[in-house]
């Protein structure tokens, strides 16, 4: 939970006891074999990992690049926060709680973690923006038809940075029942650091899958957990590490230092040290902070992070479907577009071997897109 | 002499001050001022609309602060500020606590930094002669609520249930018995908040403590329009109930009635 | 394509010669080992097989079975689809053909079939019917993504039967460079066959993770390919093989032989002869006829099929979602449906252990089942 | 003498019969009966409105055998069935063809019964007397092409065109030379269908036929409410086209004329 500057445990006394209980409790289950048994029993026979490691021949050929491609839009749920949940439930369980509480943006953590709940008999309370919920119906069915109760937030500017706020009022509210199920990479200690080691799964695996070891990984980063948990495999390797950010909630590019949802990091803030609202297309990028180890790895220079506007998210998202038959999230998506941006400059150059994380497959972002292109 | 420290977020109308002098008139031992953030995490309903309206009206802790040091004069209580961590951090803490201090601005409340985050903020806070008030809630271990004792200044603030500030049909169970803890390592003044809403609420939560913080119950009324007359009619009603406390029980009686299930 | 009394090439003339040349090819790739390495690689790198087989274990407790998953769900654009178009793709290309033609229902099989012809750099061209297109717009939506063209079809009940027509009619049109590329084990001569053994994958991978050996294997059918797919891996063992008809597309049930879409078979159809409308809640079912394989295996006693109405299955969908934290597709729904049902008695006795494939995801299904729900 | 064989939708209207009376009043050499099916997958839009009309009209084969009953004495030209294998097989193949036989019709073309699968149908036909015509196809190969001539009864149809029924705007230019194969192998007359929708194809698929099956023309004019007396026109003038055939041209010349690039 601490990375250099960034990092930290910013709660109210409330919930200190929850966050070191929780921060014990993990260390005791991430050294206890039967919890990792117990997990990549799950993650093996439930949530349909490993996840391929697609070869993108077209777009391979046509940049120049070798590119693969780290298929999490093929985990149950249709995204990489499955792993996070399934981790976090099975730990729940372990601490004796009845209950998992979480925020949602547009809805797949929402969806993860009812599903983690249905398969664990939990209780599940989602808390999700009024905005959100009107723009991701299905999503709420779909939550709901896992048994999950969603609970609309009013607050601000009724998106996930409201609904991370009213799931924190939740948690203070339930805390000895109850397990903050935080979907990111972020949040207070031990949070980033037990979501980034439940999401390492992801960059161990296409690590252990990819033939040639990549010269550059790239993956997008709103809280950053897909990016976390990617860059996590390749941490001690010679590799680039590259986040790409939504232009419009680029909290590492345009941010500055500050304290939100319980942890220090970079943040979209005004001069007054508001937290500013981000604008993304992608509701999971749409997000104001940056998860602190990212703050971490940007500050030291081990990893880079840049900017992808939504209209290059967009046709990024149209040139991988139609170049390789994948329609991604239009978070991943974010990934794909600098990629074909990047790719026969000095930025990366042609040649290079490059590992790219589809983090999520795009069939909730198809009534966005159609307004797009309509 | 049990204490009471209503609640008022800074800059929710143009002459919010006007709140401010009637608390004291209406017999406020300090007053606790809200600095609006935009993601008030610990706080329930009420204080978020507060600090949504006050926001909206274009406010900023500058604005607050000058307000705040042209009504200096008439202001013989101690100040107490209360926001989040993002704002003290902004220009750093030692410029905050400055500020604090140059507008007359006894005491700091942040509940989103905990003991355990509080190393930096607690010196520059010292540095500037403010008093860093620390937080302890029901769930707090023993061990831990000796430190959160020994390093608060100016006050304990008990939180007196699990959940945000708000309004509540009853003081909470959890109340009585934390202010007793507290006061069983400390000297210091315990004061219990969150949730104390009604006058028999005040004079229970004073039994138990040495007085209350209430907020949402009077943002409740600032927010609906409630003139400062109002309000001082209020807070008198507040006032007289603590200082019943002060007069009628013996102090463990006071815990074993706030303590029970009051259904 | 010949199952006895079934099966058969009753096509225009036109198509003769076309659908010789496609069974002639597919024999020599069938044994041509290196298109069985192309389609395994595929599978695996691109389609995310093998797919997990998941132990229900809630529902097998409140059930008094062991009841195993099979979950196609998790397949690449999240159904059992892929596994054919992947093979048929590879196959098409290899006979130099350089666009796909495909009929679909719901949609499945064409997003399955605009995502093999995006993959392979080839057109797409799918057919479906009107009244399909409103009712599943982001599918729709999905293979316009990919690339292909998606043509409306006007004619008779506007669905998967009126589709079939019309994508036969394109095929006759183009039949030198277009494949037709069908999505279900029916059709003329080879595709019953040939759709089988690109759909067998689902029942040999699961007798291979299945710890212990099913005493019934049970998977819906509409066109019946995933019930092939599936009974296939477990034709010579002694396990019962269920498959499981919607109460208002029951060819097997309720239909008579007859010959439409180029072969012989189970149909729904009047007194005269005509063929009639199927009325499922479920699009993938809402077909009146059944693969010939499926109407021979009846006919010899290998399987058995029993229906099961809208309301169960909509109730099952539900029923396993909050059970297990799966979604199913509503086609799967009757599998599950018929499990929830028989369990406990004669017809499925406890202690029984039961393979039940899921042939696909339920995100498609969510607008149908709000509209139900509200 | 070039043959012409007009086709009519069996129960598209309450007096479809009437059309019958004028194909033949026109110099119909024969008509071909289309029996409704409501999945007529060799079919373009034009026949497939006009079988959906039928049907929903509430026609049904008897209905239609029963009418042709009632005029069998005013029809001296060859009739031909057009349907499609389920309801040929509805009540096996055997009972159809005895029921064809029994209302007067000589010839049964059924499009989704290839040569392979003809086996018990062709029986059943032969033994009630009437004509199983099988189709040929561009894409036909020689040694089928002769199976296929060789088990054709009454006329072998060549289908001009990859492609459904329906009105096109030029004759495809795969006719000539398909007649010009199926004349090669056998003695039965060669009719060419499909897309014959101007005199002009009529004459020029004549020339490299033994003569023409006119489909969906004729169907597009009922269909959009033609009188019986209307198509007599209309089958008049594809009568004089097929006829201009005969007169003028030898039939090698017709075969360079037709396989050409006609723009």
């Amino acid at each position: 939970g601490r990375f250099g500057d960034f990092g930290g445990r910013y709660v109210p006394e409330s919930l200190v006891p929850a966050c070191a209980a929780l921060e014990t409790a993990f260390r005791e289950a991430w050294a206890d074999a039967t919890f990792h048994e117990r997990l990549a029993e799950l993650r093996s026979v439930y949530a349909g990992r490993p996840t391929a490691l697609t070869p993108a021949a077209t777009l391979s050929a046509d940049l120049g690049i070798t590119l693969m491609l780290k298929r999490e839009d093929l985990a149950h749920t249709g995204s990489h926060k499955i792993n996070n949940v399934l981790g976090q439930a099975l730990l729940a369980q372990r601490m004796g709680k009845t209950r998992l509480i979480a925020e949602t943006g547009a809805g797949q953590h929402g969806v993860a973690t009812a599903t983690a709940a249905a398969l664990f008999g939990m209780r599940a309370t989602i808390y999700m923006g009024e905005r959100d919920m009107a723009r991701q119906r299905l999503n709420v069915f779909r939550m709901e038809l896992l048994g999950a109760e969603v609970i609309p937030v009013t607050a601000g500017s009724r998106t996930l940075k409201d609904a991370t706020n009213e799931a924190m009022r939740g948690w203070v509210a339930a805390v000895e029942e109850a397990h903050f199920c935080l979907g990111s990479a972020a949040g207070p200690h031990p949070y980033p650091w037990l979501v980034r080691q439940f999401q390492r799964v992801i960059g161990e695996e296409a690590r252990a899958q990819a033939a040639i070891q990549p010269d550059v990984v790239v993956a997008c980063v709103g809280g950053g957990s897909n990016a976390a948990g990617t860059f996590a495999g390749f941490a001690d390797t010679r590799a680039r590490l590259v986040g790409v950010e939504a232009a419009g909630g680029a909290a590492m590019t345009h941010g500055r230092p500050g304290v939100v949802h319980g942890y220090r990091s970079m943040l979209l803030q005004d001069e007054q040290g508001q937290i500013l609202e981000a604008e993304s297309i992608s509701a999971g990028l749409d997000y104001p902070g940056i998860g602190p180890e990212h703050a971490h790895l940007g500050a030291i220079g081990r990893a880079e992070y840049v900017t992808v506007t939504d209209d290059e998210a967009v046709a990024a998202l149209r040139h991988l479907a139609r170049a390789e038959g994948i329609i991604c999230a239009l978070e991943s998506a974010h990934a794909v577009a600098w990629v074909l941006r990047a790719a026969g400059t000095p930025e990366l150059p042609a040649g290079s071997t490059v590992l790219l994380t589809l983090s999520g497959r795009g069939d909730k972002d198809m009534a966005t897109l159609a307004g797009v292109t309509e | 002499m049990k204490r009471l420290y209503p609640y008022l977020t800074g800059g929710i109308t143009e002459d919010w001050t006007d709140y401010l002098l009637a608390y004291q008139q209406a017999g406020a031992d300090a007053i606790e001022i809200g600095l609006p953030f935009s993601d008030p995490m610990l706080d329930g309903t009420t204080i978020q609309q507060a600090s949504d309206r006050a926001l909206r009206r274009g406010t900023t802790i500058d604005a607050i602060l000058a307000d705040l040091a042209a009504v200096r004069d008439r202001i013989s209580v101690p100040l107490f500020a209360m926001t989040y961590a993002n704002l003290v951090f902004r220009d750093g803490p030692e410029v905050f606590c400055r500020r604090l201090a140059e507008a007359g601005v006894s005491g700091l409340i942040v509940p989103d930094v905990p003991v355990d985050e509080a190393d930096g903020l607690s010196s520059a806070a010292e540095a500037a002669g403010v008093d860093l008030v620390l937080l302890a809630a029901p769930v707090t271990p023993p061990e831990r609520l000796a430190e959160i004792a020994a390093r608060s200044r100016g006050f304990v603030y008990a939180v007196s249930v699990l959940g945000t500030t708000g309004e509540r049909d009853e003081l909470a169970g959890t109340a009585a018995p934390l202010a007793a803890r507290i006061k069983a390592v400390t000297d210091l003044p315990v004061l219990i908040g969150f949730g104390i809403s009604r006058p028999e609420h005040a004079t229970a939560a004073a039994r138990a403590g040495d007085g209350v913080v209430v907020a949402s119950t009077l943002m409740r009324r600032v927010l609906d329009g409630a003139t400062p007359g109002e309000l001082l009619d209020d807070v008198a009603a507040l006032r007289a109930a603590v200082d019943q406390a002060d007069q009628e029980v013996p102090a463990d009686h006071a815990h074993a009635e706030v303590s029970g299930d009051r259904g």
